[in-house]
Parts: structure tokens; sequence; C-alpha cells
């Protein structure tokens, strides 16, 4: 290994990072400029690395491992399997547009009526989340992995509690209010988490001795270390219960939608589409492959939790007055969809559950960075004071809707893929629970079809007469994440086959191995 | 008799004091019992030094006596300068340390 | 040849596309862009006819495997099209029907300025359509599917300025939603069932397995064919469908969106045929389709609601027919495409009134306009006598054989079926003669009458830029209007005839779909006697009713069945009461739940610990005396510890 | 505990003005406690202090019960009375506590740790009881001398140091530096009037010519005592007389005595109460 690929990857966001906080406050351009290239450059690197890759190789690739806490036996251990690659990618593809699309969001107002909004600061932040999540999903240490887990919050407290909206129904007293509340509330959940899997972390050293997941899956697998069946049960509630946090799955949900309403759309993407993400990666890298029998163990009581999450997501998302509350309810919905296709334990289910990973994140990016565009047009999140958009901006309005099927996974565009295989995966072996869970692409239809015939259709209200259409910088941000929602959709051939390995490794590591057709009518 | 009574006197003594710097909020009282529990002490230096039959005891009662004396010239000027600013001797009127 | 079955399906794709994100730049020639590549697929298809026919009857299946779609474990979906000669009637319907409506379109939307977009959704559902009756497999059918969903919704709310026709789109997608979601189970239970869920696969290994899971996906089947093809109890959206406009009312009754259903039922035969419990299922929801879209239809005043009634009814004979397995699936289809033209050229034509009554759908503000439009009145008299069964026209051949297949069941299932769909002839009879009489004979109810009726709010703007509020002036349409009607009406006169002289189309479909000829009871003469009876009953009802005297201009109470049709039977009245108001209030419940209860949780627990935090600050009153207790208790707590551990 | 301690007794003598003594002290200490005023307090310690001289020389501490008695009986307590007369002699402190739950919490700490001191003491193995004998062999003086220069030597010098910042601590702390000169008469007076203080002299104390001691306030024309009259540190202290009530109270008794004479009946009450005392 001559060249640190995965170090690259993460260090060059953390440089530019740094590099975007250290411009000059006059040269606020500058510093968008900067933080624009830093991500393009680690989208090529990100390139890099899903090039270099062989699907076929060996689990772990591109690996990096240096001794780090001797006394501990900390390590620092990179290395790459397919889920992880497609992850990463995923993460790259979007900072670009997540930063284009905040453009203006730090921006500070002439008038006084806000406090200066430090440009550097707001890039500089997203850049550092992207190099800590990136890492993360590198990290074969588990020590290592928990850091930037946690780390992660941080600059994503200061992302949400810094930055809102410029437009809010009840001033700006009330919206700095709101946005701290978020924000804690955000920072508090989270903590609490990574405190018990904090203290899962060190119970995992006592038993292994060591943080190399490498190293302890392989004993687990070659039944050299032996844990009890009630420790092994411990160690993965505390995991899981971190991961479940960050995902988010019923009832530890709370926090997405205080933090998406109140943070600006970009940051509302980097939450659900880049940050969750690593809760539900970790649940497939860690959980199953540390702890694969406690995995099934937990199976059925998390299989039920998802479900609930997918149909009450769902519901409440119906329910919703404000945008992007309704956007995080279905995204609650369908990081159920996710954890349910993990926990299904068959091919089709985590491969889905993986894709889906990737096209949620690039659904929910562009549903969610439209109605960014909207709200920063109109000035208000809520629903009600929209209304026949689509005759006075169609672009948007095509946009969004696009976005929204895309959201309802309509077939050829990307999510409905995904969607289908974690259905199948979780009916071959569960029917009664995959049924239920079709409820949800009828419901997933109700929420974004109302959104859209309330927003968009009717007759034109005055306040959205003047509404100018997508711009050329929008129309960048959001032209590319459509084609990339219609190609995975009709050809997702590209991810699956970088996944499929990597799951079925996987799926050895918990001994299971799809149900076998009543028929055998395929051949 | 036994001399270990006068162990039990200085106990008593001390507690006292203690129980004294509890209740008063007169700083002159306060200090008067402070000076209570170190004679205590002492008391119990000296019988000690009688049972183990050297004069340590009586050293360290002696410097307690010294470090006594400093501690009282002190800690008087600080009440002297205390009444001067604020008028009055209690201790729970210099009650700053509240949140 | 196979390599042009990809192309026929491309072409109106393409038009979608270029057509979409043509921009404004198109608007000129945008609806001959449209126009042409529908018209280019009915070639390509029309090739692919020629080369199907040079073939022998068992050889007629091309396939071409494009890439391979989903591949993961053992779950293998490849993008493959298979055109047999079921696939093949149904492009040939959609592409020839869909380019004359396409045509007529040009004429009817002129004076739209959202016209490119128009064509663009239509071709968008032209190619939706195709790739579903071209799939090789249920999952890519799933996909054209949703797409023939999407369009519709595209279509239906095309007027997206009227919140009535925004909101019966979103209804149409809703119900078509839940059709797809008994698709979509019947697709996972073909994979655990099969491993596979293309057709070959699925279909040629029906015997190996239980008859239950057979019956599970065949209810599944009927769901989803339900959901699209306006069954009860999924058939609440049509009639709100009619918020489109009319040339889209034409393409989804009679080429494209309705037929979907009966094309799955037919296409999963095999499944069918194994599992009796689900047949039966199909032929009583056939039934009662049948009956409910004929009541229907006697009682709406609106002349497209009327024609929607009556699809409803006549696909609930296509259903009826494919539920009775051998012995219907081929009169299902020849009746879907007799069915294609004639409804195609009777909502043609009510397309072709309304341009000239500046819109008005209300038939008692129409009356004797024969005069008026002559097209229009041969074409829409044609359609009709077509539809109910006159004698020679293409209904009579289909729909006596459904009839006939219907009492062929045997046993008093063939009876009650039978009887229902004699029924439904007369009633058919009926209702159509209704509308035709309203329509065409009788006094001018139109005249010194503003227009724009209450209940017609159906303002289309093509109308607005006119601006006519007055009296109308009723014309004849335009011939790029007139010319497709014409095609039709030839269609829909000699289609039938062409079809069963000889049983060509039987011997034409027969390799696919199978045929048995079922014992009827009654002699095919008795059958097609009594169909004669009920429709001469059904017409002279009518004729009694709305002929010898006037009609209302303002509609009549009505009996307590009429004023139930009138509102659908009530059903939407259920919908809204049981669904939708229980949902919102499940919803706003839900709400209210997560923010008391799930957050409240959250959020106690922090107030719990501010709270113990406020009292332990109590502590830190500040005055050194109370610090000094507690240091000199905890020195107690010292000596208390040493001694304990002496003690020890 | 006679019985392991066999090995060493004292004398009836010692024993007898241990048990004396002792409760001297011991009540000593209390009244320090309790005794309402700090001079009371001051005494009493001071008493204590004696005592316990005594009981270092009857220890064999000789040097020890000198000092005791010269520096802290002498000196100390001296300072401790200067600073109190300072302060004032009779600022009585209530003895009502302020603070929630102090007194009883204290009384608990105090009484668990002088029971736990003493257990502590009483199961302590007190073996051998060597008396100082050979160690003041030749001069309790000489001895301590000798150990303070050689073994404690670094201690005693730190010690040494210690009390010299602390006589030059008391000195910062209570001595202050007058930086600015004194104001003049003229300035004060230009001070007063710029402030609005009370510009005439202040009124005199005294009441008639009864009483006319500086503690006792001047009545105003409603008979209520003015603040202003007597000085400020006796009102810090609370030492004013009230007798605003004594003369109106004598003029009753008077009238009464002389309405006895020409055989009236009293038709007021006995005593004049102030409105405000009639109202409580």
């Amino acid at each position: 290994m001559s060249f640190p690929l995965l170090t690259a990857t993460a260090a060059l966001p953390a440089i530019g990072a740094v590099a975007t906080a250290a411009v000059p406050a006059a040269r606020r351009s500058a510093a968008k400029w900067l933080a624009l290239l830093v991500s393009l450059a680690t989208l090529a690197l990100a390139i890099t690395v899903l090039v270099r890759f062989d699907p076929d190789g060996t689990r772990y690739q591109l690996t990096e491992s240096h001794a780090w806490i001797k006394d501990f036996g900390v390590r620092y251990e990179l290395g790459v399997d397919g889920i992880a690659v497609a992850l990463i990618a995923l993460t790259a593809v979007l900072i670009p547009f997540i930063i284009l699309a905040g453009w203006h969001d730090a921006d500070p107002l002439e008038t006084g009526s806000r406090r200066w909004r430090p440009t550097q600061g707001f890039f500089a932040l997203i850049l550092a989340v992207e190099a800590m999540v990136v890492i993360s999903f590198e990290a074969t240490d588990v020590f290592l992995f928990y850091i930037f887990f946690e780390a992660m919050l941080i600059p994503m407290y200061f992302l949400i509690g810094g930055f809102g909206d410029r437009a809010h129904e009840h001033g700006e007293e009330a919206a700095a209010t709101q946005r701290s509340y978020a924000a804690v509330k955000f920072l508090l959940y989270n903590l609490v988490g990574g405190l018990i899997m904090l203290a899962a972390v060190i119970g995992l050293y006592v038993v292994a001795g060591n943080f190399s997941l490498q190293e302890i899956a392989q004993a687990r697998t070659n039944g050299s270390l032996h844990m009890a069946t009630s420790t092994e049960r411990w160690l993965f509630l505390g995991f899981f219960f971190a991961f479940a946090v960050k995902a988010p799955l019923w009832p530890l949900h709370t926090w997405l939608p205080n933090a998406m309403q109140e943070s600006t759309a970009p940051v509302a993407v980097l939450i659900t589409a880049v940050v969750d993400k690593v809760g539900t990666f970790a649940m497939l890298r860690f959980c199953l492959q540390l702890f694969p029998e406690a995995s099934k163990w937990a199976t059925p009581v998390i299989l039920v939790l998802a479900l609930i999450s997918i149909v009450y997501g769902a519901l409440l998302a119906v329910g919703q007055r404000d945008i992007k509350r309704l956007v995080a309810y279905a995204s609650i919905s369908h990081f159920g969809f996710i954890i349910m296709g993990i926990f299904a334990m068959t091919s089709q289910g985590q491969s889905g559950a993986t894709l889906y990973m990737v096209n949620h994140g690039i659904s929910t990016a562009a549903l969610m960075l439209v109605a960014g565009f909207l709200i920063s047009r109109r000035g208000s999140r809520l629903i009600g004071d929209y209304g026949g958009v689509q005759k006075v901006a169609p672009v948007l309005a095509g946009t969004f809707l696009i976005g929204g099927l895309a959201t309802l996974s309509l077939p050829g565009l990307a999510p409905f893929v995904s969607e289908f295989l974690v259905l199948v995966g979780t009916f071959t072996r569960y029917p009664a629970i995959g049924v239920i869970a079709t409820f949800g692409i009828v419901l997933a239809a109700l929420y974004v079809l109302v959104l859209y015939q309330r927003t968009m259709t009717g007759p034109v209200k005055p306040e959205v007469s003047a509404m100018p259409d997508l711009r050329a910088r929008e129309l960048v941000v959001v032209a590319p994440l459509i084609v990339l929602l219609i190609f995975l959709g009709v050809y997702p051939k590209p991810v699956t086959d970088i996944v499929n390995p990597a799951v079925k490794q996987t799926m050895s590591d918990v001994h299971k191995s799809d149900p076998k057709p009543e028929v055998e009518a395929a051949k | 008799m036994n001399p270990v009574n006068y162990l039990y006197l200085a106990a008593l003594l001390f507690t006292i004091g203690a129980t004294g710097v509890l209740i008063r909020r007169n700083a002159i009282v306060v200090f008067m019992c402070i000076e209570l529990m170190l004679n205590a002490c002492n008391l119990a230096f000296v019988a000690f030094s009688r049972m183990h039959g050297n004069l340590d005891g009586q050293i360290i009662a002696f410097f307690t006596m010294v470090v006594a004396a400093a501690e009282v010239v002190v800690g008087l000027a600080i009440i002297v300068s205390l009444f001067r600013t604020r008028h009055s001797a209690s201790v729970d009127d210099a009650s700053l340390m509240k949140l | 040849m196979e390599n042009l079955i990809a192309p026929l399906i491309a072409a109106p794709l393409l038009g979608a596309a270029v057509l979409l994100l043509g921009g404004r730049r198109l608007d000129r020639v945008g609806h001959w862009v449209g126009t042409l590549l529908s018209a280019t697929s009915f070639v390509f298809g029309l090739i692919l006819f020629a080369d199907l026919l040079g073939k022998d009857a068992e050889h007629r299946t091309l396939t071409q495997h494009l890439w391979t779609w989903i591949s993961v474990g053992s779950f293998q979906a490849d993008v493959t099209f298979r055109l047999d000669q079921l696939s093949m009637t149904f492009v040939l319907l959609i592409t020839g029907v869909g380019s004359l409506i396409h045509l007529y379109s040009v004429g009817y939307m002129e004076h739209d300025e959202r016209r490119r977009r128009f064509f663009g959704y239509l071709n968008l559902f032209l190619a939706a359509m195709l790739l579903l009756v071209l799939a090789d497999n249920y999952l890519l059918l799933y996909v054209g599917w949703e797409g023939v969903g999407l369009a519709s919704y595209l279509l239906i709310g095309f007027w997206q300025h009227k919140p009535s026709a925004a909101t019966a789109a979103k209804k149409a997608f809703l119900v078509n939603r839940v059709g797809d979601m008994g698709l979509s189970i019947a697709i996972m239970l073909m994979f655990t069932t099969f491993g596979s869920f293309a057709f070959g696969p699925v279909l040629s290994h029906t015997g190996d397995t239980s008859e239950g899971k057979l019956t599970a996906i065949g209810l599944m089947l009927l769901l989803a064919a339900c959901g699209k093809s306006a069954q009860v109890p999924l058939q609440s959206w049509l009639g709100d469908a009619m918020e489109g406009p009319t040339p889209v009312s034409a393409l989804i009754h009679a080429a494209t969106m309705v037929t979907a259903g009966v094309y799955l039922i037919v296409r999963s035969g095999a499944v069918f045929n194994a599992a009796p419990d689900a047949q039966l299922a199909v032929t009583v929801v056939g039934a009662v389709t049948l009956l409910f879209g004929a009541i229907v239809g006697c009682a709406k005043d609106d002349i497209k609601k009327a024609l929607a009634g009556s699809t409803m009814s006549q696909i609930g004979y296509m259903v009826l027919a494919a539920g009775l397995g051998p012995i219907g699936y081929v009169f299902a289809i020849m009746h879907l495409v007799t069915h294609g033209f004639f409804k195609a050229g009777l909502f043609l034509g009510a397309g072709s009134v309304m341009h000239g009554m500046n819109d008005e759908v209300d038939m008692r503000r129409y009356g004797g306009l024969r005069k008026y439009m002559p097209v229009t009145f041969i074409t829409f008299g044609l359609g009709y006598l077509a539809i109910i069964g006159f004698p020679g026209l293409s209904g009579f051949f289909s729909k006596d054989k459904i009839i006939e297949a219907a009492f062929a069941k045997g046993g008093t299932e063939g009876w009650i079926l039978g009887g229902a769909a004699l029924l439904g002839a007369a009633i058919t009879a009926f209702y159509m003669t209704r509308v035709m009489l309203m329509t065409f004979f009788g006094e001018e109810r139109w005249r010194n009458q503003p227009t724009r009726s209450p209940q017609a709010p159906s303002a289309e703007p093509a109308a607005e830029h006119r601006g006519e509020h007055a009296e109308p002036h009723p014309h004849e349409s335009p011939k790029v209007m007139t010319i497709p009607m014409i095609v039709l009406a030839v269609g829909s006169v000699f289609g039938g005839a062409f079809f069963s002289i000889g049983d060509r189309f039987l011997h034409w479909l027969e390799p696919v779909t199978g045929h048995s000829e079922g014992d009827s009871p009654l002699s095919a003469a008795a059958v097609t006697g009594a169909t004669m009876v009920c429709l001469v009953i059904g017409v002279a009802i009518a004729w009694a009713q709305y002929g010898r005297k006037p009609v209302p201009v303002v509609a009549p109470r009505g009996s307590l069945l009429t004023r139930a049709a009138r509102r659908d039977l009530l059903q939407d009245d259920f919908n809204h009461v049981v669904l939708v108001r229980g949902g919102e209030h499940l919803t706003r419940s839900l709400v209210y739940v997560d923010h008391t209860l799930v957050d409240g949780v959250v959020n106690g627990t922090a107030a719990g610990f501010g709270g113990l935090s406020g009292r332990l600050r109590r502590l830190q009153n500040g005055f050194a005396r109370s610090y000094a207790v507690s240091m000199f208790g905890g020195a107690a707590l010292l000596v208390a510890a040493t001694l304990l551990m002496r003690a020890v | 505990m006679m019985t392991h301690l066999a090995a060493y007794t004292t004398s009836t003598g010692e024993a007898f003005q241990f048990w004396v003594l002792g409760t001297v002290a011991v009540i000593g200490a209390l009244c320090t406690v309790f005794m309402k005023k700090a001079v009371h307090s001051a005494l009493c310690l001071a008493g204590t202090m004696i005592v316990l001289a005594v009981f270092y020389l009857a220890n064999g501490a000789y040097f020890l019960g000198i000092v005791q008695i010269v520096v802290y009986t002498g000196a100390i307590m001296m300072l401790f009375l200067f600073v109190v007369m300072l302060v004032g002699v009779t600022a009585a402190d209530s003895l009502k506590e302020t603070i929630k739950g102090q007194r009883w919490l204290a009384l608990l700490c105090g009484l668990g740790f002088g029971a736990l001191l003493l257990a502590g003491i009483g199961n302590a193995s007190l073996k051998e009881f060597n008396g100082t004998g050979q160690a003041n062999a030749n001069g309790n003086v000489e001895g301590l001398a000798a150990l303070i220069f050689t073994k404690y030597v670094f201690a005693f010098e730190i010690t040494g140091a210690l009390l010299i910042t602390a006589a030059v601590g008391a000195m910062v702390l209570t001595h202050r530096e007058r930086t600015e000169r004194a104001k003049t008469q003229r300035e004060l007076s230009e001070q007063r009037i710029r402030e609005g203080a009370h510009i005439p002299p202040l009124p005199a104390p005294g009441v008639y010519a009864r009483h006319n001691a500086v503690d006792i306030a001047g009545l105003l024309p409603d008979g209520t005592p003015s603040e202003l009259t007597v000085s400020k540190t006796l009102r810090e202290r609370g030492q004013i007389r009230d007798v605003s009530t004594e003369a109106l109270n004598d003029l009753r008794a008077l009238e009464q005595r002389a309405e006895e004479r020409l055989e009236r009946t009293a038709i007021e009450p006995e005593t004049f109460k102030r409105p405000e005392e009639a109202s409580k």
C-alpha cells in the first residue's frame, strides 16, 4: 500500500475545513469557492477509491494500519468493504451539492435583524462533517470509529444551532430559541447514545482484549473468542442503542424532526442523507459482525420497531403542516425500511438496505433541496402558505414532483429498486411483516401527493404569484441528482455489484442463508 | 484515675468548640471556638507526650500555640477590616459564595 | 426483428423526454412531434404484426433481452421484452387508438397554452402502457403499471389550477397505489414460491405448488387489477378522473389504463386456472362491477360521467369473462379491443359535443344537436349502436360471446353470472339510449340557457380564452377532430364482425391464452335471443322516459336508488367517512401523541434533571457556616469509617 | 479500662483536681459557645484556658503550662477583648438561627462526632503509660529546647517566618494608608451642601430636662423618638433607650394622684399606651 488513499480521502476535507475557516472575513466568496473545490477534489479521491476497489477481492481493501495507543491496543486501522465504498461515494457526491445549495445560506444579512453569520464557518463545518463521516465509514478499529462517530456531533451541533432559515413564522427571537432547542436536543440525544456505546466499547475491550474489528470478527467466527450469551447481548444492545438513536429508529426519533425543521435545507440534507447513514452502516458493520448471535436474538424486536417506524413515520408525515418536518418524518419511515432490510438477514434485504441508504440520500437531497429553494423564495415553511406554484415556477414544481416521486419510490427511479429489494428480502423470511410494510408505499404516496397538491397545484396564491423559477445555480444542484436518480433506477448494477459480495460476507458472519423458494423454477 | 480521661476531656472540648463554630454567627465568638478546639488538641498532645514518655507531643503543642497565635492575629485583623466595611461582625453577612 | 420491440417503447418515451425537457422552443411544433412519435410506434407495431403473421402460430413469441436490471442473490430481474399474440394485440390497440387520440387532441387542445406538456404526458402514457404489455416479468410489468398510474396522475390533474382536478388526480393515484400494493405482494409471493417472477418460470410451474399459494397470488393480482381497471371496490377514482381533458378520458377508458387489469388477469391465466377460488372472486368482482357501473351510468347527467359508468360496466364484462378461465379469456380480450374502438369513439364524440357547447357537460342542457354536428352525431350513434350490441356491430359479437361464456360456466354460478350479464346488457341499452336521446334528440334545451351550469364546474381554459358565457352556438368540430372519430366509428362497426367471422381472433390468441368450449346449458341462439330481448326492453324504457316526454332541464329529485346512483352508490361517501375522516383523525391524534408522549418522555427526563440540579443548587447557599457543617459531617464520617475499618 | 492500664495510675490528688477542674473547663467551654455577648464568651474561654494550663502543668508540661497562661490568657485573649471592644461590647448577636436547620444539623454532627471520638479513644489500645519522668529528667524546658533546636529546628524556623508574615499581614489588613490629604472644614461643608445632606447641626439627645443621656433619643412633636438625635455607633449597637412613653405615664400618674386627692374617679385607663402599641 504505497499511497494512503483512505487517509487522504478523509484528510483532504479536514484540511480544507481548516483552510476555509482561515479565509479572512472579507473574502467570503473565496471561502465558498475553496470549499467547493475541496469537496470536488474529495469526490475525485472517492472515485479513485471506487475504481481501485475490487468487488471480488478480499473483504477489506486499501487497508492501512498503524499503532496508535499501544497500552489499550487501539490502532489506526482503515479499510473498506463494498458497503463502505458505496457510502463513501454517496457522501462525496452529495457534499458538493450541499455546498452549492447552501451558497447563500450563510451570507451575512445587511439588515441588523439577524446576527452576523460567519460564512467561512458554515462551509468549514460542512467539510469537517464530511471528513468525520468518511473516516467513520473507513475505520475498522472500533475505538477509532467511536471517536469520530461522536466527534461528528460537534460540527453538526453548530450547523444546526448556528444557521437557521432566514424566514420564520414567529420572528427572529423565536427562531433563535427553537434553533438552539433543536441543536441541544440533537446533541444530548446522540451523546446519550454515544455514552452507552462507549460503555459497550470498553466492555468489548475487556472481553476481546483489542479493538480491531477484523481480529475480533475473525476470532468470533473461528470460535477462538467466546462470549457468554448475556455479555454478548448486553454489548450488542450498547452498540445498537447508539446506532438506533443516530439512525433514528422509533421511538428514539424525536430529535430528527426538530433538527431538520430548524436547520437550513442543505444542513437538513447533511443530517438525514449523510450523518444518519453512519448509524445504519454501523449496524451492518459492527452489530452483525461483532455480535451475530445477539443480533439474531434481537431481530424480532428490532423488526417490529422498524415496522412501527415505517408506518408511524409515514402517518405523521401525512399530519405535518411544515414542509421540512414532513420530509423528516418521511425519512424516519425510510430509515425504518433500511433497518428492516438489515435485520431481515437475507441477501436481498441487506443489499436492498445498503442500496436504500444510497438512494435515500440522493432522493431526500433532491426533494429537500428543492423544498429549500421554495422556502427561501416565499419565506415560510408552512405548507398552507403555498399554492399554485406550478403555474408560476413550472421547473421548480417539476423537480419537486420528481423528488417527491422518488420519495414515494416510483418504479423507474432509484429508491424503488432498494425498497422493493428490502420488501422482498423481508417477505421471504417474515411474510407478515413484509405485507404490513407494504402499506408504507401507499402512505408514502399519500403524504407526497398531499404535499404536492397543497403547495404546487390549485389557484395561485398572491404571495407566490411573483415567485421566480429555478436559477442556474439551483438547476446545477438539482439536475444531476435527478439524472442520478433515474440512472440508478434503471441500471443499479454498478452499485449492486459492489455491494453484493460484502453482503454475502455479512450473511456468512451471521451464519444465515437465503430461504429457498418452494419450487426451483428459476432455472 | 487514669490519664486517658485527659483525652476524653480533650475530645469533649473539641466537640463543643466545633459545635460552637457551627452555631455562632459572631465572627469573634467563632474565632474563640476555634481557639477552644486548638487548645483541646494541645491538651491531647500533652497527654500523649505523657503516655509515650517523650516530649515530642509537647513540642507539637507548642507549635500549635504559635500557629494559633499567628492565626488569631490575622483573623482578628480580617474581622476588624470586615467590620469597617460592612459594620457588622456576622459571618452570615459575608455570604458572597452564593450563585 | 425482435430488436424492433425496444424502439416501439422508446419512440413515445423519447417524445415525452423531448417535449417535457424541450422548453418553450417546442411550443409551436410540440403537438405534431408527439403525434408523429406515437404514430411511429404504431408503424413499428404494424411491422412486428406482419412479422408475427409470417410465422406459424407456435413460434409467434419474440423476446428481446436488453440488460440485467436487478440481480441480488437469487433475485434476478431482467429488462426483457416479450412480444406474443396477446401483447401484440394490445400494442396495436394502444398505439393505434392512442395515435388517433393524439391527432384528435391537436384540435381539442388548440387553445391551451400548455399543449406541449399535454402531448408529453400523452406520450409518457403510451410508453408506460407499452412497457406494461411488453414486459417479460412481473417486476418490469410493475414499472409500466406504476408508470401508467403516474401518467394518468399527470393527465387527470392537467388543469392543476382547478382544485377538483388536482384532487381527482391524487385520488386516482392513491387508489391505484392500493392496487399496486396487491401487485407487489403478488410478486413477492411468486418470488418466495417459484424463486422467480418472470412469466416463463412462474406460469409454467403453477402445477408444482399448493393451490392455497396460487389462490393468494391470484387474489393479490385481482386486487391490482381492481385498482387499475376501476373494479369494485377500487372503482371510485374513475368518475373523478373525468376532471381531465376529454381526450385523456378517451385514452384512459378505451386504449390504455383500465385495460391493464384485464391484461394482467389474462396474462396470469395459468395461475387463475389452477386456483378456482381466485377465479370465482374475479367473476364475482366482474359481475358486481358490471351492474354497479351500469346503474351509476343510468343516473349521471354529466355526459362524461355517464360514459365513465359505462366503461366501468364494460370492463366488468371483460373481468367477468377473464374470470371464467379458458372459456372466457379470448372473448375478454376481444371485447376489450372492440370496446377500445367504440368507447374511444364515444368519448371523442362527447368531447366534440362539449367543444361545440362551450364545454357544457350537463346532458340536460343539450338536446337536438344532431342538426348542428352531423358527423359527431353519426359517429357517436354508431358507437352507441356498437356498445349496446346492435346486431352486426362489434359490440354485438364480443358481448354476446361473453354472455354465452358466462352461462357456459355451468351450474348455479353460470346462471347467476349469465343473468347478471344479461341484466347488464339491458341496463347498458337503457343508459346509452338515454345519453343518445338527451344529447342529440328532443328540443334544444340549451337555448337561452347560461352555460357553465353549477353541477358541471369543469371550466376548461380553452373556453375561458374564448370567453363565451352566453348562449352556446353548437358547431361541428374541425377535421382534425372528426377524422379520428370517423376512423374509430368504422372500427366499432366492423371490428367485431371481422374478428369473429371464422373465429379469426380466437385462433390468433389461442396459443397464448388457451381456449376451451364450455358446455352451455343454453344454445348460442337462445342466448343471443335473450340478449336481443333485453336490448329491446332497455331501449324501450329509455325511449319511454326520455324520448316521448321532454327532459326537464333541472334534474328531478328521483328515487332513492337514482339519488344513490348519482352519488356513485354512496361509495365515495363511504370512503370519505371511513378512510378520509378516519385517517385525518388518526394522523392528528398520532401527531399529538408524538409531541406529548414520545417527545414528552424525552423532554420530561431533561426537565427532571434540570429540577434536580436546581434543588442541589440550593445547598450552595453561600453561608460559610453551612459549608462548615458539611465539612464537620464529613470529618465525622471519616472518623466513623476509620473506626469501622479497625473494627473489622 | 483500669485493668489493662494497671501499669500506671495517678495520685488521688490529681484525680480530684481533674474531676473538679475538668467540670469547670467543660462548663467554661459551653458558656463560651452559648453566652449571648461576645465579652462573656471571651471571659469564659479565658477561664477554660487557665484550667487547661493547670492540666498541662499536671501532665508535666511545665513550659507549656506557663506559655499557655502568659501567651493565651495573657496576650491572645486580651487581643480578643480588644477587638470585641472595637466592634462593640454589647453587640449581642441574637442566638436566633437564620439558616434553616443549621442548628439541628450542627448539634447532630457535634453529638455524633463527639460520640465517635470518645468511642474511638475508648477502644484504642492505650496499654503502656510511662510518665514524663525520665523525659523531664534534666528539666522540661531544657528537654524541649534540645528538641526544638535539634530535631524540630526547621519547623521552628518556619514558624518564625509564619509569625512575621502574620504580623505583616495584620498590619496590611488593618492599617489604612491615607493616600489623599485630609479634607478641610470648608471642603467638608461644601460637600455637605452639595450632597444635600443634613445641613444644620444634628438635634441634641435627651427629653425635657429629665433625661439628657446620649443614649436617649429626643422625641418629635408627636412623641415618637427621632433617630437623628443619638450617635451612629450607638444606633448600630442598638443601644438606644426609648423613653417616649415614660414622661406621659408619669404625667398620668401625677394627675391620678391629684384626682385621688380630690376624690374624683379615674375615667381614663391606668397607663397611657402609645397608639401603635395599643394597636398591637
